[in-house]
């Protein structure tokens, strides 16, 4: 039952338009781009996108016209705001938008990979996300009578995560914020793992407590340097906020959208070749080695 | 600009820094609240504790600019760097004393929306809750931060991400949001409080601003300390020198401020 | 809001009599014996002990005469089987006990910890742990209309944890398995840290994702080498099987009991007294070292 | 002792050992199951994995002996050490394919107590659950192990720790525990198996056992794999050589076995 290690073109054929596939788990940091963009590549659409804070992956999935569904809480750009072809996408109609919270989507995931209906909250309440929708459920606790919220599951047909460094089995090292990742990993029914560096499972079985999915969860595991760009990877690269301003100026209009893509999508052949497009200065000159820690017996 | 010391936005970053009392566990969202709860930590507040949706948990400013709670800078020698669950449920188990949010729209209850607006008859839409919904309903308090612009006063928010008190003049009382509710609102010309039954009132214009203009932004007639019996209307104090040099040192571009 | 740094005899004076603390959240992994030893001498009794499986630690507690009340999923001597105290209690009726599985236990304090007032799971129905119950609840998903068991939070006074190391502030590296550490952490009004070392923040600090436990949650934490023999704590030593057995063959009887307490909590001063009766070899020989993780900018 | 070449628990380890398929994970708690996992992932399955309450996860033997889930040669080189929601959420969602359970009685439709018994009039408290009950009702099979003594065959248990299959003739289809119900129950004499109605019919008797003397255990009249249609009763494998050497190796001191 272990992940099949492969290049990131074949792990992302395996992803059929009309997927459900959470991504952009881990909030700002360790977005898995490089996958967004083969998905790009490879034509795969009508795709529902699910995550909390998307920071520009939706963005670019919406304005290629690869998504007809949207259940998140934030689409946007969180160094300069709008996301524009959200915007312009969910105004025109060409996407549908199922508006969580953080929490609630948070939750949604966290029920299905719990294997539970549902999870019951404090929030929502007294909100048009809970009024507006017919996706939740107001209830009496039956045990002390309170109002609450219950926050159905949702499992996606995939989820998708950007890691620091996986075995061949799919086992994986990951740290700095991990959002909902592991609810993520839970309810998904496959997930794709690329990561900064395939390492021999000896190094992964050195620390078990930092392994944050285990492979039976994982279909595909690609070794994808820099597969997070424009995002940070803690340990590996800083944020490159420059990109994001960019994007903001240049994807206003659709035509502009067209002329990003055409150059950092269709303009490259892969993962490698967007790298060299890439000339900001984003290197750890600060690295912070954490304490040394024991097992053994 | 009201000043040529500082910024309207370095004065609403001081100003809701000040909003952090010592001790305090804030929840910190995008934008100015990233800057601000460096400034309060780093003078007023030094045991406060900051905490990101992302799963950050901090006791000290970052070491360098941060664009985002996930930039390097606020993960590296956090407190914790752990997940969205963790943090959420401290907040929905009342651990959280004070959460800071922005919005496109208030009303006079602070019910704040950032999910979609009326634009000369066509709806826009924004980018959404994030997750200020959660942090609305569930904070012991709120402080929130908008531009002082009149478009975002509004009778009735077109759409209430973030729940503020209810309009049966009881607050929270009957409102199903557990959290105590906004407690400010900063703006780019004046703090306002929340009176007892949830009522915005007018608690301190920013130097060089009239107490006639800043109300006259509003569609309904907002009502002032002394209407409700807090007092009079002060003037807010301005960023001093240190706290001023805290803003620039945590953003050094002025990209947030 | 910063946790005091004290010795372990001052933290265990703040747990009153009759409160309800929960430990042994790691299940046979790092057990905090040294803080139950405490407890013993201090005299704190009427306790109401809240655990997965306990291994010893409420079986000493209470035959010592300490507990009113044990909910619990299982209680004995893992090594061995019977916890003759516990069992000896529960007949005469001078313990009460609600019984529950792992799993009703740990989302118990998960619901508590969440700040939720119950949590939904597919276990329990079926079986005498429901049916003999009046804690759970049976109900009807409204999603789907399955039958679910729910879990009522339970928010104990105490938490009680061992862990490798602390900073004085109460932050705290903790690695191998937690079981439900964390839940009860996050439950509990007050949690006693005990750890084989207390480190300055800076090394807490280089690994903010092996954090377990933050400071706000912490009211005392002490360091305390050697706190949880005999059972092991990843990367310092070894479980003491022999402890255990021979514990089991002390204490089939009441005198058997209070001749094993005269020696190992009443016949010493403190932990470092009691680590002098210790002899045998539980030292790590075959470390194991996590591979390398950076963080930085 | 049945044979000179090993002893009944030996025996139990490695016929409990067959039944994890290669491919499964499988749930594993005290005792005779924490060998019988090694030596499965050591021969037939080397692609199981081992999922352990306390948050454990393996994919390989301990390189060293194990008198708990918790031992440091369990923690050591684990695929992971995480926590128990992780592990009993892998269970709860359907992912576990067997897990093994013990138990002081058992009924014909493979309930299990675990909890008290009554002893010549009076009640003995066990220790009680642990995981077990979350185990019986969610894995997708379960093996039980026990030893083959009468008091421990029940017509009905004391008190349903783990549940087994309802006695309406349709096993686990109106039960409400989600997973698969008992496949298997593996005795110190004899391994039974449970038909599509959900009762214990005898399978195999281990070498030297005798079919009537097996059955002379239960107070009631246990079916056969002839009575059920599921072929005849066969001998039980003897462990071969390499398990038992595997045996020997994982519990060297026969601390278990």
């Amino acid at each position: 039952m272990a992940a099949s290690r492969e290049p990131l073109d074949v792990a992302v054929s395996r992803i059929d338009a009309g997927s459900t596939v959470a991504a952009g788990l881990a909030l700002e940091h360790s977005i898995p781009f490089a996958v967004g963009h083969e998905l790009l590549r490879q034509g795969v659409n009508d795709l529902s996108v699910i995550g909390p804070i998307s920071d520009l992956l939706f963005d670019q999935l919406i304005g290629d016209g690869a998504v007809s569904e949207v259940r998140a809480a934030w689409v946007g750009n969180v160094s300069a705001g709008t996301g524009y072809r959200f915007r312009d996408a969910v105004e025109s109609g060409e996407v549908t938008v199922e508006n969580h919270s953080n929490f609630s989507i948070a939750l949604a995931l966290e029920a299905g990979a719990m294997g539970v209906p549902y999870l019951p909250t404090r929030s929502l309440l007294g909100s048009d996300i809970f009024e507006q929708s017919d996706q939740f459920v107001e209830t009496a606790d039956p045990f002390e009578g309170e109002q609450i919220a219950l926050v159905p599951a949702i499992e996606p047909d995939w989820a998708i995560v950007h890691a620091q460094r996986a075995s061949p089995h799919g086992d994986v090292h990951l740290w700095g914020n991990t959002g909902i990742v592991e609810p993520a990993v839970g309810a998904a029914e496959n997930v794709l793992v690329t990561a900064e560096e395939i390492v021999d499972p000896d190094v992964i079985k050195s620390d078990p407590s930092r392994v944050a999915i285990t492979r039976e969860q994982v279909t595909s595991v690609v070794e994808c340097p820099f597969g997070a760009h424009p995002s940070p990877v803690a340990g590996h690269y800083n944020r490159d906020n420059e990109y994001y301003l960019r994007y903001n100026r240049q994807t206003e209009t659709e035509s502009g959208f067209e002329d990003w893509a055409s150059k950092w999508v269709y303009g490259v052949a892969d993962r490698d070749e967007y790298a060299t497009l890439v000339d900001a200065d984003l290197e750890i000159t600060s690295p912070t080695v954490a304490a040394e820690v024991q097992y053994g017996q | 600009m009201a000043s040529d010391r500082y910024t309207d936005r370095e004065l609403m970053v001081t100003t809701a820094a000040r909003e952090i009392e010592d001790g305090d566990t804030a929840f910190v969202g995008m934008r100015l609240p990233l800057i601000a709860f460096q400034v309060a930590v780093s003078t007023h507040a030094p045991d406060a504790m900051a905490v990101y949706e992302s799963g950050v948990v901090r006791d000290s400013p970052a070491d360098g600019f941060i664009h985002t709670m996930c930039d390097l800078p606020n993960l590296d020698r956090a407190v914790a760097t752990t997940d969205m669950i963790d943090i959420m449920s401290r907040l929905q188990r009342g651990d959280i004393d004070v959460g800071f949010l922005g919005g496109a729209e208030v009303d006079r209850y602070g019910n704040l929306n950032t999910t979609r607006v009326n634009g000369e008859g066509e709806d826009i839409r924004l980018p959404g809750s994030g997750g200020a919904c959660d942090i609305a309903c569930m904070a012991e308090r709120t402080v929130l931060l908008m531009p002082h612009e009149p478009r975002r006063f509004a009778e009735e928010v077109t759409y209430v991400t973030s729940p503020g008190y209810a309009d049966d003049g009881n607050g929270r009382n009957n409102h199903p949001a557990p959290g105590g509710g906004p407690s400010a609102l900063v703006t780019s010309k004046a703090t306002f409080g929340f009176d007892e039954r949830g009522e915005l009132y007018l608690r301190s214009v920013h130097p060089g601003a009239d107490v006639t203009d800043v109300l006259a932004a509003f569609p309904w007639e907002v009502r002032t300390a002394e209407d409700v019996g807090e007092g009079v209307v002060e003037t807010t104090p301005e960023p001093t020198d240190e706290e001023l040099e805290l803003v620039r040192t945590f953003d050094p571009d002025g990209f947030w401020t």
